[in-house]
């Protein structure tokens, strides 16, 4: 099978030009140029993930010589710009994307269900939310059931909780808070602003817990 | 791409990466060019084939017979011997033969028997009829099979086009409203057992929020003047919640407040600062 | 987040023009034209899977003519003629895809090969493609052998048959069909487009077994 390169390859083009830097692809020769960068488009085109520049080598039998495939990529780059997607080079190489101002067109195609978090992980906000500062023992004391490191990593990634400090116990558990960044993603200027918990009545709450604060808590 | 139509064309194993067959001591990369073949080779070779419909149009052609005019003699002779000779090493795939076998010697018997003029006249009597009849439509199977491979095809011959969706990180996290979490709250309860309540009153809510503010500033400083711990343009009230924070904390033991003389300024601690020493 | 189109949206683009065919992006304008073929472009390339016209509406709110979709998408299909990459239309829909001229560079990425389909499964697929719909006993009457449940399954895994009924005889055996996944994975639009089922006449035979002893055969 014939290949676009084929007039690129070693012995079929015409005697190799002076100081050429790689196997018969002159960079004074804009039309092989051309072709190599045809070659690295339709190659990235296909993957979704990265690149590297070695791999992109292998495509041509590693002929070519590393700066000019790099500028073979930079002159790609700029042939896209402005369109929708654009060649970017992350830490793993190169690769294709879309532009995130033509996401709302995507979403259309692939209407996503907006992603929700589980029972588990809202209970424990809310009760980091309106009893902070709270170990996991408090938390768990509240639900009823153990809270998972996956929830408080959740929650921490988001940077809406925080380590704010550790309760002196035992195994010196680490207090969390709930952040600004909560506050300001949930559109509330203070926590005071979070709807108030409804109020018990007083015929259902023990004496000590109509004055303590903590009456329920966990805390020692 | 011939090397692709190449390698499916033939049924006969031909080619080198074959497993070798061993006839009579001698080792056999390539058939024999007469049809006999000893039964050793034919548990190697009869893989190659894919039915006794395959194994008799390979026959077919390697004796150079017409296939409108097929001896049936010669043809169940050599038929049989190799079922025989598979029946013996690969009882599985025999039955699929056998059956074969059993058509081609009725068709054989039925041609040893006077045939009456009548029955010519009407068309059906030739009894080889139904056999060429499956041999031709079996063979625009396999030819049919052979286009379909080399046709360019998706994965192999072409890829499509998978470009990276970049997604905008927000877009993607659950979105959480304050009332979700009262919503949340109302669950815990409900499950909770009845003689535990929580109550968190608003102005509690803003006594919790200093409790992390303060913390908060200890985790960085750990030592805090007293006064420093209160908010600059802190109204009344807010003095009040801060102070409520501050003895909530040292209730709590989370905060140490110390005074190393009388009078000397006020600190404020990380209580296991202390404790730990 | 002001999206691309934002100017073609009904109410904030200039008064509509005489026999607009469409909402808000008259075919006049060829500068509405190069949006819409640059998010046609950016959501097609994003895909694998062929997307058909419908769907491809949805990107837009279904607010734009079939017909001028249409021809957003011939233009585009021109403007990356020559390349490495084309658009087509298959069964499915409309797909960008590599030319086979490219395969050699994307294999030398990829070495892996996608699984080649052995003799009895290619028969079992030519069988169900010709003849379909057809239940296992007819492939096993063709080809003369039993079919593996294997090789059902692995034409299925593919996504290229699947039950279409069941014949009403005794033990109501599944009717095979392929799929549009398998027109498309063949670059097909219709069944139509297979090439033709080969001759095998007895006249063709008849003379050719005279003479060449390998009548048929393709090799030696």
């Amino acid at each position: 099978m014939s290949t676009v390169l084929d007039s690129c390859t070693p012995g079929t083009g015409n005697a190799p030009e002076e100081d050429e830097p790689f196997l018969g692809l002159p960079a004074a020769r804009p039309e092989r140029l051309a072709d190599v960068k045809r070659v690295l488009e339709t190659v990235l085109l296909t993957q979704q993930q990265p690149i590297s520049l070695n791999e992109l080598r292998k495509v041509f039998r590693e002929e070519l010589h590393p700066d000019f495939l790099r500028r073979a990529l930079d002159e790609l780059r700029q042939d896209w710009e402005g369109r929708g997607v654009e060649l970017v080079v992350v830490a793993e190489g190169w690769r294709f994307q879309t532009r995130p101002e033509y996401q709302v067109y995507l979403d259309r195609l692939n209407p996503e269900k907006p992603p929700k978090y589980s029972r588990a992980t809202l209970e424990t906000l809310a009760i980091i939310a309106y009893r902070q500062p709270v170990t996991r023992g408090d938390i768990e004391e509240i639900r009823g059931v153990t809270v998972s490191s996956q929830i408080i990593r959740t929650l921490e990634e988001r940077g809406w909780i925080e380590t704010v400090g550790h309760r002196d116990v035992p195994g010196r558990p680490a207090l969390y808070a709930t952040t600004k960044r909560f506050l300001s993603d949930l559109n509330l200027r203070a926590l005071s602003e979070l709807p108030p918990l409804p109020e018990v009545s007083r015929e259902e709450l023990l004496p000590a817990a109509a004055i303590d604060p903590d009456a329920g808590s966990s805390t020692q | 791409m011939p090397e692709r139509s190449a390698a499916s064309a033939d049924p006969v194993p031909a080619t080198p990466e074959l497993p070798r067959a061993r006839v009579l001591g001698e080792d056999w990369t390539d058939l024999p060019q007469d049809l006999y073949i000893p039964p050793d080779a034919l548990e190697v070779i009869l893989e190659a084939f894919e039915g006794p419909l395959d194994l008799l149009l390979w026959l077919i052609r390697r004796n150079n017979i017409n296939v409108l005019d097929i001896p049936m003699a010669e043809l169940t002779r050599q038929y049989m011997g190799y079922v025989e000779a598979m029946r013996a090493h690969r009882l599985e795939l025999a039955a699929e033969y056998l059956v074969m076998a059993a058509m081609l010697i009725e068709i054989k018997s039925r041609m040893l028997l006077p045939r009456p003029e009548k029955a010519e006249e009407e068309g059906d009597a030739d009894p080889r009829a139904e056999l060429v009849r499956r041999l031709l439509e079996y063979e625009q199977t396999r030819l049919a099979a052979r286009e379909l491979e080399v046709m360019p095809q998706s994965g192999r011959d072409f890829l499509p086009v998978a470009v990276w969706i970049e997604k905008l990180a927000v877009q993607r996290l659950p979105q959480v409203r304050a009332q979700d979490l009262l919503a949340a709250w109302g669950d815990i309860l409900r499950r909770a057992s009845m003689t535990r309540h929580h109550r968190v009153s608003r102005q509690e809510l803003s006594v919790r929020e200093h409790m992390s503010r303060i913390l908060r500033t200890l985790q960085e400083h750990r030592y805090s003047p007293f006064a420093e711990l209160f908010p600059k343009p802190g109204g009344r009230a807010e003095l009040v919640v801060t102070f409520l924070a501050i003895l909530e904390l040292v209730r709590e033991r989370l905060v140490e407040i110390v005074q190393t003389a009388p009078f000397a300024p006020i600190h404020a601690r990380l209580y296991h600062v202390d404790s730990s020493r």
